[in-house]
């Protein structure tokens, strides 16, 4: 049980999806304006990577290694992702249409955002069990989410500040995320390998 | 080669089957977001947007065919609303319509009006009292200042006046801006874009 | 002894009440000119009910009020009307509201006595009301709402009544030299007002840093053994505000957006109590009260000041410069207001008038200019009394942002001033707060508007159509008639059009008009118009259809 | 004669910001003076160095925005920032490490987000971070107290290894230098040898914490107290900090005395008081409500125990404060007092 653990704290906190994995950054930057959005974007992409990782692990595992195809994983998993994206898409369109008109483009932007092929792709890297690959997607999801919110209540906040004209809007958020990581290297070495 | 063909073409149908399932069970109909929309322009159907009313704009901008600072009587505050809810950026009034101007009433000189109901056809909200032939006035309380009924008068006697101020409506100014915000050579540069 | 809570924040002042209290009570000169505005309450303006040129005597109804929230308004003091025009008001914005002019002629004579009532208990509580409403009487602390409105329960049970005797502002000690002088007055006010609202239980409240005050309470309720509790709150700014003196005498909080009738408390001022019962006992209409007049003046005092008496003639009273004003406030340092000019008049809500000279002799230690950015050390959320956070709502207020700041409980602020105080950016927070408040009413009702102009564009359109749709019937039902009716019906409808001309000819000729009594020339002009026209007729051959 | 109509209130309490942070400064300086006469004057040369380039700095971010410099200089916010990053810097650390640190500190971590009351981050942490990352070697040659060695380093000979790295009697500066207690603790028990083992036999550890640090840490602490007493800080977060480094350093101290050092080790150790009592409570980064500060302040004793305790850093107080900081809008948000009026529940 401890290994789900460890596999959790490190893909939150050590190496970070986004702050240490430079993963998903264009979601990060864009949709971190508002703190409800933020939290509406950092739902919906805790579905989808969780989903997608699973069923990646699930087509590699009983799909592609018996018939040999594993060159072919990047494809079917890009697949898999499209399909959950457009499932959710049509999930929030109709539970919550504010958020669907506010997420706008990055809704299906998920598709192509680099942390869910990055954890479906580095699970089969690292020969991760099928709950391994879950808790590791759903880590990492995590991990991009609480770092999404906190983003986005910090830019919220100097959204207001008194910044100089040069540095206003991306320039600054761009400041604030480089310091971020900075303050996550502190979690270098927490846990080992 | 051929397995790989086989297996993707597999994956994609057994997909589509899904996604088909789910669109038919998910369907939405009409779009509440021109509701939000209308309910923030401020209703005064001048036009200036290039829309003939609010509610065409409205819209428009639901599906993306207009910008969000085309509303002159809405001036910043809407635009900075629209910015809210649409998730955009709030950009500047778009000089092209017009600029934001404080608060305007239709007034009509009687001694000049000859009755001829031009005007009564052009107001959009049917503020403007009167008959063939009578004597016109506008209700000052159902105006909007959308300045449609000033053009069409043909002995031009319909002009602007600025909403009186009573010791109700009166507002309590915005408190100066810092005096560190006054550049040391006495420039004061503007109230930060704190408005996002 | 009651069990006194402790309401969270506030600050403690430096009370300059010393010198004010220093000499007794006197009336002040009678000023020339009175001015008396028609809204000094909250609600609706009253009605004048005399014109220009009309002679008043003192105590005289002179103007109504109407049926909605309303207090009616009385003349000071004998004279004659001058005028009912605009003048300039006690007010923030320092605009004119309408007011009756009146010009004293120093008689002082009163109108006859209306009603003499011996023992107010046998008055039913609606009697006891009329008579207030009618004295034109309302809350003295400043807020100046109708006292006859808040004196009704409207059914609901009142458990306590609270007199607010509190007066936590510095400066202010009108209240305090209320009860020194006339404690019993108050008192029997205080039963009046609970015999209208059938209170179980009456509570004075008064600040402990008022002991002569306070004993003069205590000696007229053994006087006069009524079962009153006269309580000593610890001096906290802002003691004397309504919720606050709630929290500490009862422990309860009056609910946000609501009153704290619905806790069953009411609460009112001691001046408040006295005009009662002046009014019941004396019928005496509310047209003086007592103003406390402080700052750099020669003597700072407390004066018994008839309505409407201009600031400038108070200023003067008291040896006070009126060239050198650099600051005037009418209420406390605290949460008083600046005026533009010095002939504004004292209003039924004034308690104080604050002055402030060029010379600064007595300084009051504001802050001239807006120091410095907000480092958010939280010493106003500390100071607040509401348990609000100031840093927060000042952050949207500056941004415009008036969503997000009443999410943050905007208008549960009561503007008392203690972050403002406190802040060692020195921000001025209140002005920020009071900006979006009223931002906020006015997009209210700008939106109350739109509605309205929207509702109107869809009946026009609506009105539109329908007008179309007639037309297009119109011209079917037209269209329909003739091509149905074949020939006949159409020659049938020419001759009927035929026949109506005809007769409308015929009755046209038969009946000259007007030609009865005719001078002899005339009837000459009229046969020779007559022959003319038969000739012509006769000769040339009829080019119209006859 | 206009009158002024000036907004009410139309008094004021006459407090000012630089009042508070002079003494914010003030507490700070018999813990100074404490450090000199153990660690030798490169505090103090350091310190001076962080003054004038805060100054020099500030005044050259306020040219560029073309702004006063009369109020800005005076408010001692800078002068502080510098201050409590020059206490973080090894006192033999060269000249440029500090210049670096405390303009990296001042332009990107307060000016760029508009200068006082605007900067999300602790600027003496973020200047503190980035030399760290920047520069591990310099950062971690710290020096043991003077009444160990049996030499004591002149004003002039601190002044030539600072600024021209020469030292006296030919000694290399790595001669000079050793860890720091945590330091020190962190090695031996990678090791696995057992905490008592370690405190017996070395000299670094005093009787409850590293010789000389501990001395510091009381100055420090009484310093703290001093702004609390004076209401300068709020009292919500160093007592979180330190309580929930306490009750967690006790937890796994109870557990495995072995491989856990004690909590007062934890709490007198390294930068911990320092930061709770001067650097968690800067206002501006920190979290203003008064719920909010207690959750701010567990957070910051929880992750200095677990860098600490599990982490590659042997002091991870300026992590903590950043992620805290990190944190703190997103707390403020969640954690709004009860207004008079509002049903407990209901908000």
């Amino acid at each position: 049980m401890t290994e789900y653990a460890l596999i959790l704290i490190s893909t939150v906190l050590v190496n970070n999806i986004v702050l240490v994995k430079f993963l998903g950054l264009c979601p990060f930057m864009g949709v971190s304006r508002k703190l409800e959005t933020a939290t509406g974007m950092a739902m919906a992409t805790t579905f989808v990577l969780t989903l997608s990782a699973v069923f990646s692990y699930l087509v590699n595992e009983f799909l592609l290694i018996p018939l040999g195809l594993e060159y072919l994983q990047t494809i079917s998993f890009i697949l898999v992702i499209a399909v959950v994206v457009q499932f959710t898409e049509m999930v929030v369109h109709k539970t919550s249409p504010v958020l669907y008109q506010v997420l706008g483009i990055f809704l299906p932007l998920i598709t192509t955002n680099c942390a869910v092929l990055g954890v479906a792709l580095l699970n089969v890297q690292q020969q991760h069990g099928f709950l391994e690959s879950a808790v590791y997607g759903f880590g990492a999801a995590m991990g991009f989410s609480l770092v999404l919110i906190l983003f986005a209540a910090m830019r919220e906040r100097i959204a207001v500040a008194d910044v100089p004209e040069a540095f206003r809007g991306p320039a600054i958020a761009l400041i604030t995320a480089g310091l971020m990581s900075m303050a996550f290297m502190g979690f270098v070495g927490l846990v080992k390998g | 080669m051929l397995s790989a063909l086989l297996a993707l073409g597999v994956l994609g149908i057994l997909f589509g089957l899904l996604l088909g399932y789910a669109a038919v069970r998910y369907k939405v109909e009409g779009d509440p977001l021109v509701e939000k929309i209308d309910a923030i322009l401020p209703q005064t159907q001048c036009g200036q947007c290039g829309y003939p009313g609010c509610r065409p704009y409205a819209t428009a901008i639901a599906n993306d065919e207009a910008d969000i600072n085309r509303c002159p009587p809405g001036g910043e505050t809407v635009i900075v609303s629209l910015a809210d809810l649409l998730g955009r950026d709030p950009k500047p009034l778009d000089e092209e319509c017009g600029e934001e101007k404080p608060k305007m009433v239709a007034y009509i000189h009687e001694e000049i009006c000859i009755g001829c109901t031009l005007c009564i056809q052009a107001c959009p909200v049917d503020s403007i009292l009167g008959a063939a032939k009578q004597m016109h006035t506008i209700i000052e309380s159902e105006c909007t200042g959308c300045e449609l009924c000033v053009a069409p008068c043909p002995v031009d006697c319909i002009d602007m006046v600025p909403v009186r101020q009573s010791l109700d409506t009166w507002k309590w100014p915005a408190p100066p801006p810092p005096p560190y915000e006054q550049a040391a050579d006495g420039s004061s540069n503007p109230q930060p874009a704190g408005a996002h | 002894m009651r069990r006194l809570f402790q309401f969270k924040g506030g600050v403690v002042l430096k009370e300059h009440k010393k010198d004010a209290t220093a000499l007794p009570v006197q009336p002040a000169r009678l000023p020339p000119r009175l001015i008396l505005p028609l809204k000094q309450h909250i609600g609706n303006p009253a009605e004048p009910v005399v014109a220009e040129g009309d002679k008043v005597l003192k105590g005289q109804l002179i103007a109504r009020a109407g049926d909605a929230i309303c207090a009616p308004l009385h003349a000071s003091s004998s004279g004659t009307v001058i005028a009912i025009t605009d003048q300039p008001v006690p007010h923030a914005s320092g605009m004119s509201a309408p007011c009756i002019v009146i010009d004293t002629d120093g008689e002082e004579r009163w109108r006859p006595r209306e009603h003499h009532v011996d023992n107010f208990a046998e008055l039913s509580a609606q009697e006891l009301r009329g008579i207030i409403h009618d004295a034109g009487i309302v809350g003295l602390g400043g807020a100046g709402f109708p006292a006859a409105v808040k004196l009704d329960p409207g059914g609901r049970p009142v458990d306590t009544l609270i007199l607010n005797g509190a007066e936590c502002e510095p400066y202010i000690t009108c209240d305090e030299m209320l009860l020194r002088e006339h404690a019993l007055e108050v008192l029997n006010g205080l039963l009046m007002m609970r015999h209208a609202l059938h209170a179980k239980r009456c509570v004075i409240g008064i600040e402990n840093n008022k002991p002569k005050a306070f004993r003069a309470l205590c000696e007229a309720v053994r006087h006069s053994d009524a079962d009153v509790e006269v309580v000593e709150v610890p001096t906290i700014y802002p003691a004397g505000s309504e919720k606050q003196l709630i929290q500490v005498l009862t422990g309860k909080e009056v609910p946000s957006g609501g009153l704290p009738l619905d806790i069953g408390i009411v609460c009112h001022n001691v001046g408040t109590a006295y005009a009662v019962y002046r009014a019941v006992e004396l019928d005496q209409p509310l047209i003086s009260r007592y103003v406390t007049i402080a700052g750099s003046v020669a003597h700072a005092r407390n004066l018994e000041v008839l309505i409407g008496t201009p600031l400038g003639d108070l200023i003067e009273e008291c040896g006070g410069n009126r060239d050198t004003l650099h600051r005037l406030i009418v209420g406390g340092p605290m949460m008083g207001t600046a005026m533009h000019s010095d002939v504004v008049p004292v209003v039924k809500g004034t308690n104080c008038v604050l002055v402030e000279s060029t010379s600064h002799d007595v300084p009051l230690p504001s802050r001239d200019a807006y120091a410095m950015p907000c480092i958010r050390c939280g010493n106003c959320a500390d100071a607040c009394p509401a348990n609000l956070l100031p840093q927060q709502m000042y952050w949207y207020a500056r941004a415009r942002d008036f969503d997000k700041i009443q999410d943050y409980n905007l208008f549960d602020c009561i503007e008392c001033g203690c972050c403002d105080y406190v802040c060692p950016s020195q921000i001025p927070l209140v002005g920020y707060y009071r900006y979006a408040k009223s931002e906020i009413w006015n997009q209210e009702a700008e939106k109350r508007q739109a509605d309205l102009a929207r509702e109107r564009h869809q009946f026009r359109d609506f009105r539109l159509e329908r007008e179309k749709k007639e037309r297009a019937e119109r011209h079917k039902k037209k269209r329909s008639a003739v091509t149905q009716g074949g020939s006949d019906d159409k020659k049938a409808a020419i001759q009927a059009a035929m026949e109506r001309v005809r007769a409308k000819k015929s009755e046209q000729d038969s009946t000259p008009k007007n030609t009865d009594n005719l001078t002899p020339a005339q009837q000459k002009a009229i046969n020779d118009a007559d022959q003319r026209r038969e000739e012509k007729t006769a000769t040339s051959p009829p080019d119209r259809p006859q | 004669m206009t009158l002024q109509t000036p907004p009410s209130p139309h008094i004021h309490s006459g407090i000012h910001v630089s009042s508070l942070m002079l003494r914010v400064i003030a507490a700070l300086i018999p813990a100074i003076i404490c450090y000199t006469w153990f660690f030798g004057w490169g505090l103090i040369i350091n310190s001076a160095i962080a003054m004038l380039t805060a100054l020099a700095s500030e005044a050259l971010m306020l040219k560029l925005r073309k702004r006063p410099l009369k109020p800005f200089l005076g408010d001692g916010s800078a002068v502080l920032s510098a201050l409590l990053l020059a206490l973080c810097i090894p006192p033999l650390a060269p000249w440029w490490i500090t210049v670096l640190g405390v303009a990296f500190a001042l332009i990107v971590g307060k000016h760029l987000y508009g200068g006082l009351g605007y900067n999300p981050f602790n600027p003496a942490m973020v200047g503190y971070v980035m030399l760290l990352i920047s520069f591990p070697l310099e950062m971690t040659r710290w020096m043991p107290p003077f009444i160990l060695e049996q030499l004591e380093i002149g004003f002039i000979d601190t002044l030539g290894v600072i600024f021209f790295n020469h030292l006296p009697y030919g000694l290399s500066i790595d001669a000079l230098s050793s860890a720091t207690p945590l330091d020190a603790m962190k090695t031996d028990l990678g090791q696995n040898n057992t905490v008592s083992e370690i405190t017996a036999n070395n000299a670094l550890f005093g009787d409850f914490a590293g010789t000389g640090w501990e001395w510091v840490g009381t100055w420090l602490l009484l310093g703290g107290m001093y702004l609390i007493y004076k209401r300068v800080i709020s009292w919500q977060i160093p007592l979180a900090v330190i309580g929930s480094l306490f009750v967690i350093s006790a937890f796994f101290f109870l557990m495995d005395p072995d491989t856990y050092p004690s909590p007062l080790f934890h709490i007198f150790g390294g930068a911990t008081i320092l930061a709770a009592f001067f650097i968690a409570t800067d206002p501006v980064s920190a979290s203003t409500t008064p719920k909010g500060r207690i959750l701010y302040g567990i957070g910051i004793g929880i992750i200095i125990y677990v860098i600490r305790a599990w982490g590659s850093y042997p002091d991870a107080v300026a992590f903590a404060v950043l992620l805290m900081n990190m944190a703190a809008p997103t707390i403020d948000y969640y954690t709004q007092p009860r207004v008079y009026g509002h049903a407990r529940g209901k908000d």
